[in-house]
Parts: structure tokens; sequence; C-alpha cells
């Protein structure tokens, strides 16, 4: 074994790990994610901090092509794995170990210069700005255009970049100033993300000027399988924690999730762990500052938790009432329109939108696409 | 020796780079190119044994640049630089005025009979300037104190599209204040 | 080193700030401009702060006066700039004509 | 006049630095063990740092489309090279590399280094979560710098000077924690929000899909995130000469206890990152402003009236 080979070996011994997965494979999922923190090896942040990326399930066209992008992104030594059933989990991870260290698998692999052809993190899924146009753009340039020769201050609405980007537009934003807007799509592979969602938004700094949400290879009215509802609630918890910044409990809470939708330990024992974890969130005095206080209207996401946690408590308890309300996607359109980056990203989380249950009667609320 | 070859790199360092911040497309490449040219007038300001005051350069235009940087990108055109342009105006009147000044100013230094150096510079110059701003120029000191706050009030004033009546009704006594993202402390 | 020196140096600094300051039609640019004026204006008074009179303290408040007018010049315009673009959405000085008064 | 160390000192600051950095992090990754109800032994935590350095060595490096490379790197690497050269007025013991009379000005400069190149690293890379981490540090810093400005000044205040080593001197009786808490905190607070870090990291957030840093790889990411630790490591090591007496201790030599000390407040920042949630910018901003920089000015006074009570100046 040569210096380079044991050197790599060592490289990659902790790979980061990033996990995507289509709508309606979030169990799968959650096994996958059980495994890679089993292993204690650290979830990605984003494409560039990748080493494995583990599929779950069998994507669709469009988040296989989101897929491919990310691809893309991830630098060498890298591994991809796909995994369609639980038994193939272990072997897979497995697996990339071997293929991250072996330096002509590496070499097969290994792209020609790594330069991506989207922006962001959040790779960009298709481009319809036909609604985007605005007219107070419009007047402007007729007014200021072409005053000095040069092409003056923002950017006709289709300008194209070198590199094929879209420029960004003008518009209005919150306290009256008109400065750039960017269209770009967040999800469906971020952080700490619902499965399979993507939402257009318009962003203007980091305030949401415009949101729309739909989910990917999702037909309306489909049917798809969802968590029961205390996986489902408690993987929302663990989601909101972790995009607030507290990444412990937000693990305990993923270990939790675990435990409820695989049956391990006996369910007094969850309970009780829930109950202190949910002492825990409560006694925080940092928490309700940073989320918004109890009393305010401000308040929506802290009230949500709150709400997860007393319907994942009910599930357990086996007698709950709590029929989870159906995430209404425009809905949620509308509570981002005007939020700041973190505060979306927090409602998103919160509210966990996933497409209709397998068993309730088909209504058309589904995917604006 | 050394101390001719520190002073000409920085020199042309400053100058140079001051030059470029016109010529180049991206607007950030033109903050930090500024930038540059002031750090490099800080360090010939620390060349002449002015510590305290070198250091304070670095560190007011670092801050300075940073956000001048932010607003660039506000109103700017082309941020990124990412299309040539050009947003001369006037360009051949201000070079003749530009070189005029220049040939006065460097003609000026090189012609005028400076008077001999008097003095030595005191031991610890901090404490010198110190004592002259708390002393003797203490009323420089007040008039700048001053006049910083009076900016500070002005263009809080000027820049800001909503004021506390707007926030908080106009009794000012709202339970709320009407902002999307409240602050830390307040309502 | 010698006064002169310097005092070329920043009579560079000037002149490049001027013409910056002149020719840009962008309002931040100007604001760059003068920046980079005032820039040569601190070389200066340290050179002279050095070279002529070294045991005042006069160079080293003009420099402290020109640090403080340099973040005051920078607030301000950006004040300006703000409240201009706000209320006409133009942030070039040729647009701004009507300043003229 | 000179009390630097001599040159062998500047060759030894940086080793001393990593092999801090190297315990801070692995201390780190048992601590977020800990938190997370999965612990990490010790032994595997202490080869972890060398094992993310390795792995992001061999990491290939990417581009973004159209981005730019020249500022991203300069960015990345005055992030770095300010926190080494902050680092050279810490007193090693009781003498420090480079022993300037504007110390702690000198200091403060090459802190706020980090809001050009953590601001520099987000723009550069052309994409939408990095340049919003970017801005999110803007903001932070100028949330922190004036109250950290305050503490810097009432250390020197109370010390007469801007030389550390003599604001160290000053500390011989009586450490300064004692006669200025509320700027020892204010300074901890700002020190943990210069390297982003703790309840301060939302420029490199997991909701920016890792902010500024998102779209680093392979070398880039080593030199920012070594940067990142060495600013915070840095950064807490000045608490120790300017709070908490230096080197001066009972039994121990100077340099063993500006070591115990420094890894002491490195503790109390882990400890603080994994108990605290993120704090957001709109939250810490009014908090900074309306709180914090009063609370510091009134504490710099009270020192003041101090030092004039006992007859300084």
């Amino acid at each position: 074994m040569d210096l380079r080979t044991a050197l790599l070996r060592a490289a990659v011994a902790r790979p980061h790990v990033l996990v995507v997965g289509g709508v309606g494979t979030d169990r799968l999922r959650a096994r996958v994610e059980q495994e890679v923190a089993r292993r204690r090896w650290p979830v990605a942040t984003a494409p560039a901090d990748t080493d494995v990326v583990v599929v779950v399930g069998r994507p669709g066209p469009e988040l296989g092509a989101v897929i491919e992008d990310v691809w893309v992104g991830v630098p060498a030594p890298r591994a991809r794995v796909q995994v369609v059933d639980e038994h193939e989990i272990v072997p897979g991870l497995d697996e990339t170990v071997g293929t991250l260290g072996d330096l002509d698998a590496q070499r097969a692999l290994a792209g020609r210069d790594g330069s991506r052809p989207t922006r962001a993190a959040s790779p960009s899924v298709d481009e319809d700005d036909e609604q985007h146009e605005h007219s107070a753009h419009d007047d402007h340039g007729a007014e200021h255009g072409t005053e000095h020769g040069t092409e003056h201050h923002h950017h006709g609405g289709g300008t194209e970049l070198p590199g094929g980007l879209a420029m960004a537009d003008l518009a209005e934003d919150r306290d009256g100033l008109a400065l750039d807007q960017l269209h770009v799509p967040l999800g469906p592979v971020l952080p700490e993300w619902p499965s399979g969602l993507v939402v257009d938004v318009a962003l203007q700094g980091d305030v949401i000027q415009d949101a729309r949400a739909r989910f990917l290879d999702v037909e309306a009215g489909e049917a798809v399988e969802r968590l029961p509802d205390a996986a489902r609630a408690l993987t929302s918890v663990a989601r909101v924690l972790a995009l607030a910044g507290w990444s412990g409990p937000a693990a305990r809470t993923r270990g939790l999730r675990d435990r409820v939708l695989f049956g391990e330990g006996d369910t007094a024992h969850v309970a009780d762990e829930l109950d202190a974890l949910r002492r825990r969130v409560h006694r925080s005095r940092v928490l309700p500052w940073v989320l918004g206080s109890r009393k305010s209207s401000r308040g929506a996401v802290l009230d949500a938790l709150e709400e997860k946690f007393s319907s994942a408590r009910a599930a357990l308890g086996g007698g709950g009432e709590h029929r989870p309300t159906t995430t209404d996607l425009p809905a949620l359109d509308a509570r981002l329109v005007g939020a700041e980056f973190a505060a979306a990203r927090l409602i998103v989380a919160a509210a966990n939108p996933a497409p209709q249950p397998a068993l309730a009667e088909p209504t058309s609320t589904e995917g604006a696409s | 020796m050394i101390t001719i070859a520190l002073f000409g790199a920085l020199a042309v360092t400053a100058v140079v780079a001051g030059a470029l911040v016109f010529r180049v497309d991206s607007m950030a490449r033109a903050t930090f190119l500024l930038l540059l040219s002031f750090l490099a007038v800080a360090g010939l300001v620390l060349m002449t044994g002015l510590h305290y005051l070198g250091l304070v350069i670095v560190l007011m235009m670092i801050i300075e640049m940073v956000v001048m940087a932010v607003f660039m990108i506000m109103y700017m055109m082309n941020p990124a630089g990412l299309m040539p342009m050009s947003m001369f105006h006037n360009t051949r009147g201000s070079a003749v005025v530009a070189a005029t000044t220049f040939v006065a100013l460097a003609g000026g230094a090189l012609l005028v009979d400076w008077p001999v150096r008097g003095g030595r510079p005191a031991p610890d110059l901090t404490m010198a300037l110190g004592e002259s701003l708390m002393g003797g120029q203490m009323l420089t000191m007040m008039t700048l104190g001053v006049t910083l706050f009076a900016t500070i009030v002005g263009t809080v004033v000027l820049a800001t599209g909503r004021g506390r009546y707007d926030r908080l009704g106009d009794e000012l006594d709202a339970p709320e204040s009407d902002d999307r993202d409240r602050g830390g402390v307040g309502r | 080193m010698t006064l002169q020196a310097f005092l070329v140096v920043a009579a560079a600094l000037v002149s490049v700030g001027l013409f910056g300051a002149l020719t840009q039609q962008s309002i931040v640019m100007v604001m760059m401009g003068l920046e980079l004026l005032l820039n040569g204006v601190i070389l200066a008074a340290a050179a002279f702060w050095y070279f002529l009179a070294p045991a005042g303290t006069e160079g080293q408040v003009l420099i402290v006066v020109v640090v403080t007018a340099m973040a005051i010049e920078m607030a301000a315009g950006f004040a300006v700039t703000t409240a201009i673009y706000r209320a006409k959405r133009i942030d070039m000085t040729d647009d701004a004509a009507e300043l003229r008064g | 006049m000179s009390t630097a160390l001599p040159l062998g000192g500047a060759a030894l600051l940086p080793g001393l630095l990593l092999a801090v950095t190297w315990a801070a992090v692995a201390a780190d990754a048992v601590a977020a063990g800990r938190a997370a109800g999965r612990p990490v032994s010790w032994t595997v935590a202490l080869g972890l740092p060398g094992r993310e350095a390795v792995r992001l060595l061999v990491g290939q490096r990417r581009r973004t489309a159209a981005g730019d490379e020249l500022l991203r790197g300069i960015g990345g690497a005055a992030l770095l090279v300010a926190a080494l050269m902050a680092a050279a007025v810490l007193p090693l013991g009781l003498r420090p590399v480079a022993d300037l009379g504007p110390g702690l000005v000198w200091f403060n400069a090459m802190e706020v280094v980090a809001w050009a190149a953590v601001w520099l690293v987000g723009w550069g890379a052309n994409s939408t979560v990095s340049l919003i981490g970017g801005y999110r540090f803007v903001a932070q810093g100028l949330a922190y710098e004036l109250p950290h400005m305050f503490a810097l000044i009432t250390a020197a205040v109370g010390a007469q000077s801007l030389r550390v080593t003599d604001v160290v001197a000053a500390q011989q009786g009586l450490w300064f924690i004692v006669i200025m808490p509320v700027a020892f905190v204010a300074f901890l607070l700002s020190a943990a929000a210069m390297a982003f870090w703790g309840p301060f990291d939302a420029p490199v957030g997991r909701d920016v899909a890792g902010g500024a840093a998102a779209e680093l790889s392979g070398v880039d990411r080593l030199v920012f995130s070594t940067g990142r630790w060495l600013l915070l490591v840095a950064s807490s090591a000045m608490a120790v000469p300017l709070f908490l007496g230096g080197g001066h201790g009972p039994w121990l030599p100077a340099w063993a206890w500006v070591l115990v000390k420094t890894l002491a407040v490195l503790g109390v920042l882990i400890v603080l990152r994994h108990r605290v949630p993120t704090i957001r910018m709109e939250r810490w901003t009014e908090f900074s402003w309306v709180v914090l920089v009063p609370a510091t000015i009134a504490q710099a006074l009270v020192v003041t009236l101090v030092v004039l009570g006992r007859g300084g100046i």
C-alpha cells in the first residue's frame, strides 16, 4: 500500500454524508440517518462539504436531475450510493468507504474541474420566470434606460450573464427601496429540509418577497406514504431545533424519533425522555428569544414546536385525537412572504409539509406545479 | 535601504490601487482596492512612527470599506463585475483638472524651500496625542464628538423610511411594534 | 524617505481621487474618489508632522480630524444616497441634476 | 523597554496556537457528542482534527460559476493570517512575540480583518446562501464591535496603557475581572461573535447550508476553518492578559498559567456553544446596542473613576 492510498484511506474513514430522498421516503431515510449517526459520520451541510451522497429510494425525473446537479458539485474523493431497501443500508455505506479509499475509482469519478453549472447550494430545478416581471421595473427602464449609453442600473429582465446565469431583477423591498431581487429555488437539497419540497422564492437580500412551494415528482392528489404521527412530529421538532442552532437536543430528538419509528426500547421510557426533552425546551430562555416570544403574535414557530410536542406525546400515549393538519402549500407560501431567510427556514421546518397521506380522501391542494 | 524599498512599495501600492478603483468592473473589487490603498497609506503613516494612528487607520478603514461594500452592491448596477462597463462622464475635463492639481501640488512640494526639522518626537506619541486632545486641543475633540453625534442622528433620520411613530403608533403606546422581525429587547 | 517623496505620493493620491470624484457617475463612486482624496491628505499630514514639527501634536490631531471627516462623509453620503434613491430611485449624479438648485 | 520574546518565539507561536486549537477541536467534538447523547471518546476525538485536515487536504478544490476566485482566496487567507498576527501581541508567559506600544489597537485591527475576510469568502463564491452568510457576519460585526472596543478600552484604562504587557503588570495584585466584570462578559461574548462561534454562528449556520463556507471544499475549506479556529483561540487567549491576570498566579510558571487560563476560557466558550441555540442577528443587534453598549460605557466610566480615585494620571 503506497503512501497516497494510505493517506486517502485515513482521510475518508469518517466521510461527511449527504442524504437525499424524494417525497415518501421518510421512513427509509430515517433508517439511513440512524445508521450514519451510529457510525458517528457527520451530516454534510452542502454539496461542497460532502464525501458520500446517499440517494434514498428511487428518485423521479425532477429529483434525479437535481441529484445529478448536486453530484457535479461534490468534490473528489467522493462516492454515491442508492438505497431502496433497509437491508441495503449497511452494505451500501460500507461499500462507499471502499470506493472513497480506492485511488483508481476516484480518478475515474473525478470530474474534469469540479465546476458547477448552477449557482447556490440549492440547485436550480427549472427557471420559469414569466410571473416575475415587475411593472415598476419596466417603467424605470423606460425612463432612464439608455440615457448614458451605458446599461443603466438594473439589468433588463432577461439579461443573461456570461456563464448563463440569470441576473437580478429590481423590486421594492419592505423598507420601500427598490433593490435587486434574485429568483432562486430553495431545496430540495438543504440541511433540515422536508423531503422533495422545493420553494421557488424571490429573495431580496435575505428577505423572501415571493414564494411558491411545490413537491417534486408528485402528481396532484397522488397518494404518498408518510410517517406515523409521532415520528412525523418529532422529525419536525428535530429540524426546528437544529435550525435554531441547538444541535444537541436536535440529535436527541432524532434519536427518540428513530426509537418511536422502529419500536426500539419500551414506550414508557421513550415517553419519559420525550417529557424531559420538552421540559428542557420549555426551560430555555434563549429559545423563545430566538423563535419569538410565547405571548407575541410572532411566536408562531414556538407555538408549532409546542404543538408538535403535544401531538407526539398524544400519539405515543395512544389516545390522541390529534389529527395532524395536512399542510396547505399556498398557506405556507403566504407565511413565507416577508420572512427573513432564517425565519423562513424555521417556518418551513415547523410546518413540515408533506403531500396528502395515503388514506386521506384526495383533495387538490397539492403541489402548485 | 530597506526603508526606501518599503517606502517605494507602499507608495506605488497606494497610488496604483487607488487608480485601479476607477478601472475595475466589479464593485467588490473596487471597494477592496480602495481598502488596499488605505492600508498602504496606513503603512506609510506607521513608517513615520505614528503607530497608534496608523493602526487606527487600519481599523477604521477596514470597517468603513466593508460597510461601503454593502452599500456599493446595494446601489450599483454591476456589483459583481460580470459585464464590462464604463461609468465615466466628463473624462477629459476631469483629467485636465486632476493633472493640473498634481503638477501644482507636486511642483509645490518639490520647489518650496521647506523649513528644517524642529524638535524631536515625544517618547510616547500616543500619550502625547491623548494629552493634546484632552488638553490644548480639547475644543477640537469636543467639536468632533458633537459632529459625530449630529451625523448619527442626521443620517438615521435621512435614511430611514419608517420612524418610531410608524412602528409604535401615534401615541408610541402600541403593545408591539409593527415590525416583521422584532429586535431582541424592546417591543 | 524625504518630505518631498511623501508629498509627491500624497499629491498623486489627491489627484487620482479628484479625477475619480469628478468623472464618476455613481454617487457611491464619487464618494470613493473623495475618500481617496482625503487619504492623500492623511499622508501629507503625517509627512508634515514627521519632517517639520515632530515636537508638536498638531499633525496627529489633523489626522484624527481627517479620519473622522472620512467617517462622517461616508455616513452622510450613504444616508443622502438612500434618501434620494428612496424618493426617486436615482443613484447617479447626472440624474440628480435638480439638486443644482 | 523591549520585553518581546527572541525571534524564536515568532516561530513557536503558530505551533503553540495550532496545538491549543487541536485540543479545542477535540474538546468540541467530545462536548458535541455528549450534548447529542452519542458520546465520543477522547481517544477518537483527539484524532479527529488530523483526520479532518487530511480529508480536506486530499479533497478536490471546487469553483463556482462566475465566482470571484481572487477575492475568495484573499478572504480565506486573510482570516488565517489575521488570527496569527493578532496573536503576536499575546504574552506567552509574561512576554509576547511583539510587544507593541498600542498592542490593544493592533489586536483589534487584526480582528477586524475578519469582517472583510468572511464577507469576501461569502461574496466570492457567487452563491446565494454563502452571500447571506457573509452579510450576516457584517451585521454581527456591527453589533459586537462597539461593546468589544469598550471592553478593550476599559482594560486599557485600568492599566493606563495600551501595551498588553503593561495591562498584565497592572494585574499583579488584583485581576481586572474583579473590578470590570461587565467588560469581561462583553469581551467573552464578542470573542465568540468575532470567531462566529457558539451562539453567534449564524454566518455559517445550518439554515444557510454552511453560510459563508457553503461552497468551500478541499484546501479552501481547511484554510477557512483553521483561520476561524485560530481566531477563536487567539481571542479567548486575549481574555487572559486583559482580565484574568495573564501569567500571574501562585506555584506554576507564567507560561503554564497562561495555558491553563486560556484552556479554561476556551472551555467556557465550548460549553456555551453546546448549551445555547444560535442567536439571530436581529435579536442580537438590538440587544447589543441597547444593553451592551451602555453597560460597557458605564463600566469604562466606573473604572476610570476608580483609577482617578487612586490618583492615576
